[in-house]
């Protein structure tokens, strides 16, 4: 199976744990990633901050390639990216003014057709059945805590993805492998993600908080599908440890980290041996 | 303040449902920030609904919003609160009325955008530096400007760090995009004279 | 049709007794004046009112044709404008085919309530009418077959 | 020939300031088959009316045009006039040259131009007017109540005191309704069961009144006085006449762990059970899911303990028919959930209160039984989780009212009040503890009602906090409830040991289905619709049905019981007659001419026309046709304009009439 894909700068930089943890775990699966030519950042929290227009703008660009180059379907793994790139999406559909004025914009033709999923719509496309029967190992001795974040399950009706408030998609799949997620509280709260370099104290708080309470509800580790929560609940969970005197030392790992492991998969593949929290 | 600036009047935030706002709080309720807030989110909206926009441009509490849309997913009346503190953002940054207090939010999100500007993607190292100079240099805040220095080795020993970020190809057309999109600035009629 | 004698338009309103005759009432007990152009027919419910009424009043000279009732879900006979709504979409093709200029004909709901909406529309149309002329199009037609 | 006279009103100056009567007297004088044309100052007046009178007599009309003010003014009294002085009503026709004329038009020469056209138009009607006979129908001088809660044993009771039989229809094993369930009662604090029960055992005693209970209406034919309703009496498995109520079977009955429905899902019973121990009847019934012998085959132990040997395993459904003459729909309320199961795809559950997954998140009518001295925990406040005694309770109101994005948009009127009860009735109960109210607005409109909220927050030390909650999350046995106060501008968590939902108030389950039996027209969220808010408010649009109660829309119990009076009233105004008279101006069908399309079938909104045969002597189909049956038909007209071969016609309004007044405007 060929996919769009739409790594976002993340990706490629300092989450590039995340790439190869994505790329090897589909790979595994069968499933052949395409990488857009030339794609360009989506702006994230910045543009939709700062400019209307520019939020619109660049992920309208991503999406007018996907559509030159003919993918029906993108995978953008960053739940950052791929709601910027459904927001697009969304806006563009319902408007054919805004079409007109955004291909001019962007310098392509652009009619908003690719759909955009994010990595756990790819594992259910491929199939809970096709996972399981791929699986050489279990998954028993990790008790997570999965942790979706604010972007993956919202705006719901611009995502229309899983359960906005209590989301399962992610337990289903591993449970499927063996492991024993945990019910815990702290879901869909967010991480600070954008904030982390503009405001640091706000994101240690809002990641100590989650941290905290999937330790609480017996949690050894947790699983996540976004970059940036990845990076403040793992990169920065030194610094929770130290602003909060305490010590979670609670493992984080993408949601294709676990599911490569199941598949026999190696830790250096996977990116695994890049996170900053080892388990021991 | 005027009674006829009403935001429901303005196309600017009619997409965003304000006039629907009953304020009940919701939206205050499920805000991860709102404890840091000087304004809640329910405010904001009942400002804008008055058509106080200055108000809430010169709140410090947009600078707060960490963007995780909760507001606008629990709302009973789906006003898309959200999205108006993004347009209160974008209004009180091309208005320069960010307060002194969160300049340092405003600093990042700039030069998160110059970096896209300039190549098409992000360039973290690039950005950090960037940032980092214009935040804290001016005050000599050496020590919030080494703040995240030790984790610099860290990441490299984790294959993390690029001392040279990724650059798109037709970095023209970027700065194209960018400059119509800059060309086009919220219309906010801000009549108030509070 | 004289110089000195202005052009008066002859319009057929068709009307439901519970709530746009009802609105007429209303404006004459309100005293609110209008041009005198307006005829109405009293119906028991807009679903009574078919195309042919409308073509007829037409053939009978009119110069505009109104059909007014109660508002969509305000039916005296719980669901009867609710067929009239479907019919008008289908009748104002139908006008449109047969070449009939569909300026020339009205749809509205006006309550028992809206006096002041019944003489602001009639004002309007009546106007509309004038501006548009006598309907010597579809005499024409008439007189041809 | 046709000798119609024509009758102009002055109306005083009202009239005669702009037409110029006596001029359009004259014009009008020499139309076709006008016979006399006169103008007099006050036609309505005694003497107007007799001028009338007396011209009908000495000029032999066979029509009249009143030219005077709207037909919804004096239409009657001119028809009343008219038939006094022998002619038929139905011949006389009114022009409003009044309202629609010389109010309107202040050029007494347009004015006047008008008037002589519009009398022009009522003239040429007129003489295409036929004599109508009013259409009369026997009554069946019986009602049917729908639904036993409060509304309708109320409703039943009026009519059934005042002679009138009265069949009661309950689907549960018991009447009551919710009410039977509540604590004690706002805005006086009585206990709910004190002042119901003896209207409940007085419904069950009455002579007047058939009481199906476990029974369901299946089907509604007829028309207004004639209905024929068929009930399907569900098998209890019980023998209701043998059964003397003494609770042997139940008491030995070893199937004991079946959620109780009347202490919603918070307590048990046994399989065969009465439901609560003021049922009426008083009569047990077996649960057939839980019952071990229809399970397993074996048991019967019930039957075994029974001295009157009322047990029966084989009962069956039972099927009767009644004939009735008025419909009295009563089948009240049930409260929106949170689930993500919601009865409607249109409504979102609760998510962010978690989907009903916490067990100490409960909806009101729950907590009334939680503090009611006949519930599940004998009136202690303990909460379901572990029975601990709460010492922080969140109520929470507009649960699901007034929520768009969740589906509904209206306000549920009671659940401010019964909030505010609940929390005078847990501080009653626990001295220690402390009750939070989020609410967004306090509607407490009613005698006494707001006074009795004030007393809630002064006397008895609610905190009320005005916003809505958030979120509702579970951590060491505590509800962490995040919402806001808004009045103070921050942010508020609250730690609680139970949270009370007050849960919107929705129309009870098969509402619509049943609506639509009956032909009665529905809101979106699937209230029944009165005929008019202010001026008819329990009468629906199908003729002979009535509504009341919380099946309308959200009310309390004195409304409930108010609306209840209203509706018994208008069925006994109903049955004050023998016959049923109505306007003759209804739908016929030209049988010879009609196509059998049956397109008038399917637009009917009364369903008043069938599809019929016409046979010959031989009983041979000669051929099929549209037939309206005239008690059914409201006269709307939707049939004649629908009907392709203009077979249908409606008397009062014929095509002809219509043709004739159009025509007459050249
Ligand atoms: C938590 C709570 C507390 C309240 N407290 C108070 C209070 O303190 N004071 C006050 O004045 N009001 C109070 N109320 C309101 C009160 O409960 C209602 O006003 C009242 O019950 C309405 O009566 P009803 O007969 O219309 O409906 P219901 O009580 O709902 O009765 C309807 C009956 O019809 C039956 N039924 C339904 N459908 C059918 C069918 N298709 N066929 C046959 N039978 C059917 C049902 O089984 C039920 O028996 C409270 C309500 C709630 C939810
Ligand atoms: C400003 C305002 C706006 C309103 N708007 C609405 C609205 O939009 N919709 C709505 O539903 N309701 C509205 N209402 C409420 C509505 O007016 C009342 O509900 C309604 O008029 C009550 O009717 P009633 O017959 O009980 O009383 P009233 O209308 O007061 O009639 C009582 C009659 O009794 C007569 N009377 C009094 N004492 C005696 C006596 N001793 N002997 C003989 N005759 C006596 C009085 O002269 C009067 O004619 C409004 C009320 C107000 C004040
Ligand atoms: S949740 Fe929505 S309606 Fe409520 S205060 Fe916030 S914006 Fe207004
Ligand atoms: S988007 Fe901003 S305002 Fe809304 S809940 Fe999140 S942080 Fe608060
Ligand atoms: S009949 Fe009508 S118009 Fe004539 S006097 Fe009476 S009220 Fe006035
Ligand atoms: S034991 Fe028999 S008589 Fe007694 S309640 Fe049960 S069924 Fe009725
Ligand atoms: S037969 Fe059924 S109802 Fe009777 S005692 Fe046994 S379990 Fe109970
Ligand atoms: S009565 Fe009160 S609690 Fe109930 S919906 Fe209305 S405002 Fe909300
Ligand atoms: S629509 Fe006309 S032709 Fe068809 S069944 Fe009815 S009456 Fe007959
Ligand atoms: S007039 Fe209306 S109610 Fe009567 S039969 Fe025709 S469609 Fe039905």
């Amino acid at each position: 199976m060929d996919i769009g894909y739409y790594p976002g700068c993340a990706l490629h930089g300092s989450s590039n744990d995340y790439g190869s943890s994505v790329r090897a775990c589909l790979n595994a699966l069968g499933a052949r990633l395409c990488e857009l030519d030339d794609w360009i950042c989506c702006g994230a929290t910045a543009a939709h901050s700062l400019n209307h227009m520019l939020a619109l703008a660049l992920p309208s660009r991503n999406l007018a390639i996907a559509e030159r180059q003919g993918y029906e379907e993108l995978l953008a793994p960053c739940p950052m990216c791929s709601m910027e790139l459904l927001k697009a999406r969304c806006a563009l559909t319902a408007s054919s003014d805004l079409r007109e004025k955004v291909s001019e914009i962007v310098e392509l033709e652009v009619q908003g057709k690719t759909r955009v999923l994010n990595l756990i719509q790819i594992l259910q496309k491929i199939g809970l059945d096709a996972i399981k029967q791929r699986a050489v190992r279990t998954l028993k001795e990790f008790r997570p805590a999965c942790y979706y974040g604010c972007l993956l399950t919202r705006p719901a009706d611009t995502v229309q993805f899983d359960d906005c408030e209590q989301p399962s998609s992610m337990e289903t799949i591993l449970c499927a492998l063996g492991a024993e997620p945990v019910q815990w509280n702290y879901k869909t709260e967010c991480c600070g993600a954008g904030m982390t370099m503009a405001d640091g104290p706000t994101t240690l708080e809002l990641s100590h908080k989650i941290l905290s309470n999937a330790v609480a509800h017996g949690a050894n580790c947790m699983v996540v599908a976004c970059p940036m929560c990845h990076v403040n609940l793992d990169m920065k969970q030194a610094d929770i440890d130290r602003e909060y005197d305490c010590r979670h030392d609670l493992a984080v790992y993408y949601l294709s980290d676990l599911v490569g492991l199941a598949l026999g998969l190696d830790e250096k593949s996977l990116g695994i041996d890049r996170h900053f929290v080892v388990k021991r | 303040m005027s009674g006829n600036s009403h935001a429901t009047e303005s196309d600017v935030f009619s997409e965003a449902n304000v006039a629907a706002c009953y304020q009940c709080g919701k939206c205050s309720a499920g805000c991860p920030m709102a404890e840091h807030m000087d304004l809640l989110p329910n405010q904001l909206v009942r400002l804008v609904q008055m058509g106080r926009f200055d108000r809430a441009m010169r709140a410090e509490a947009i600078w707060k919003c960490v963007s995780c849309v909760t507001c606008s997913t629990r709302c009973p009346k789906s006003v898309d609160c959200a999205a108006v503190l993004d347009l209160l953002r974008q209004a009180a940054f091309e208005q320069g009325k960010v307060p002194p207090s969160r300049r340092r939010t405003l600093l990042f999100q700039q030069a998160f955008l110059d970096n896209i500007r300039r190549n098409g993607r992000v360039c973290e190292l690039e950005l950090i530096g960037v940032f980092k100079t214009k935040a804290f240099a001016k005050d000599w805040d050496l020590l919030k400007l080494m703040e995240d220095a030790p984790l610099a080795p860290k990441l490299m020993r984790r294959r993390k760090f690029h001392f040279r970020g990724e650059r798109v190809k037709d970095r023209g057309l970027v700065k194209r995009i960018f400059d119509r999109c800059n060309s086009i600035k919220l219309d906010l009629a801000t009549s108030e004279n509070s | 049709m004289s110089e000195q004698q202005p052009f008066e338009p002859k319009i057929v309103a068709y009307v439901c007794n519970w709530c746009t005759y009802l609105g007429a009432d209303l404006a004459g007990t309100n005293r609110l004046e209008y041009p005198a152009n307006v005829r109405i027919i009293r119906l028991p419910c807009t679903g009574r009112i078919d195309f042919n009424l409308i073509i007829k009043a037409f053939e009978m000279g009119a110069d505009a044709v109104l059909v007014s009732g109660c508002h969509p879900g305000d039916c005296h006979y719980t669901a009867g404008n609710f067929h009239a709504r479907r019919r008008w979409i289908l009748f104002r093709q139908l006008l449109e085919t047969m070449g009939i200029d569909t300026r020339r004909v009205h749809f509205s709901w006006i309550s028992a309530a809206e006096g002041k909406k019944f003489q602001q529309f009639v004002t309007e149309i009546t106007e509309t009418a004038r501006a548009l002329g006598p309907y010597q199009a579809y005499r024409e037609i008439c007189q041809a077959e | 020939m046709s000798r119609i006279g024509i009758f102009i009103c002055w109306c005083g100056e009202n009239i005669a300031r702009n037409v110029d009567v006596e001029r359009a007297a004259a014009e009008v004088a020499d139309l076709p088959g006008v016979v006399c044309s006169v103008a007099y100052k006050y036609m309505c007046s005694d003497p107007g009316q007799s001028l009338m009178r007396q011209k009908i007599v000495s000029e032999r009309l066979t029509g009249v045009v009143v030219a005077s003010c709207s037909p919804h003014m004096h239409l009657r009294t001119f028809r009343k006039a008219a038939a006094m002085a022998g002619l038929n009503p139905y011949l006389v026709e009114m022009a409003n040259i009044r309202e629609h004329c010389s109010w309107v038009h202040h050029d007494r020469q347009q004015a006047t131009t008008k008037a002589v056209e519009l009398i022009r138009m009522s003239v040429a009607k007129v003489r295409a007017n036929a004599a109508l006979q009013p259409i009369s129908i026997p009554i069946t001088r019986r009602a049917l109540v729908i639904g036993g809660g409060v509304a309708g044993i109320q409703a039943a009771l009026d009519i059934a005191d005042s002679g009138r039989e009265v069949v009661l229809v309950e689907r549960e094993p018991s009447i009551g309704g919710k009410m039977a369930g509540l604590s004690e009662t706002f805005p006086t604090l009585d206990c709910s069961q004190c002042i119901l029960t003896p209207r409940m055992v007085d419904v069950g005693q009455h002579p007047n009144i058939r009481l199906y209970t476990y029974s369901e209406v299946e089907g509604v034919e007829g028309y207004v006085g004639n209905f024929k309703v068929t009930v399907r009496k569900k098998a209890r498995y019980v023998d209701m006449d043998a059964c003397t109520g003494c609770g042997q079977c139940w008491n030995a009955c070893p199937s004991k762990k079946n959620l109780s429905e009347f202490d919603y899902q918070m307590g048990n019973r046994t399989a065969i059970y009465v439901p609560f121990p003021q049922a009426v009847p008083a009569r047990p019934v077996i649960d057939r899911d839980a019952c071990l012998h229809f399970l397993k085959g074996k048991c019967g132990i019930c039957a075994k303990k029974c001295a009157a040997n009322a047990v029966k395993f084989d009962d069956q459904d039972e099927v009767i028919t009644e004939e009735v003459g008025a419909i009295v729909v009563a089948t009240g309320f049930k409260l929106y959930s949170i689930d993500r199961d919601q009865a409607s795809s249109k409504l979102a559950g609760y998510g962010e209160y978690g989907y009903g997954q916490y067990p100490d998140v409960v909806d009101a009518l729950q907590f009334e039984r939680i503090v009611s001295a006949s519930g599940p925990t004998g009136g202690e406040i303990r909460r379901p989780s572990d029975g601990q005694q709460p010492k922080s309770v969140v109520f929470i109101s507009c649960v699901g009212s007034r929520d768009n994005a969740k589906g509904i948009s209206y306000c549920s009127k009671i659940c401010c009040m019964y909030t505010a009860k609940h929390t005078m009735l847990y501080k009653h109960k626990v001295h220690d503890g402390q009750a939070h109210v989020f609410y967004m607005d306090i509607r407490s409109g009613g005698k006494n009602y707001d006074e009795f909220v004030r007393r809630a927050i002064e006397q008895d030390g609610a905190h009320y906090h005005r916003g809505r909650v958030s979120k509702i999350t579970q951590e060491n046995g505590k509800l962490i409830v995040r919402g806001v106060d808004t009045l103070v501008g921050e942010p508020l968590t609250i730690e609680a040991d139970l949270v009370v939902l007050a849960s919107a108030m929705q129309p009870a389950g098969g509402a619509t289905e049943l609506a639509q039996k009956l032909n009665v027209g529905y809101d979106e969220f699937g209230f029944l619709s009165e005929s008019h808010p202010k001026l008819r408010p329990v009468e629906t649009n199908a003729a002979g049905v009535f509504v009341c109660g919380a099946c309308q829309g959200p009310k309390d119990i004195p409304e409930s019981v108010a609306q209840a009076s209203a509706a018994a009233g208008k069925v006994l105004v109903m049955f004050s007659n023998e016959q049923l008279s109505r306007e003759p101006e209804v739908a016929r069908i030209n049988e010879t001419n009609c196509a059998a399309c049956f397109a008038c079938v399917r637009a009917c909104p009364y369903n008043a026309i069938e599809r019929a045969e016409v046979r010959d002597r031989k009983g041979q189909l000669v051929k099929r046709t549209a037939r309206v049956n005239p008690g059914l038909c409201m006269g709307c007209g939707t049939c004649v304009a629908i009907c392709p071969s203009k077979s249908a016609d409606l008397e009062g309004f014929t095509e002809q009439q219509v043709y004739a007044m159009v025509e007459s405007l050249v």
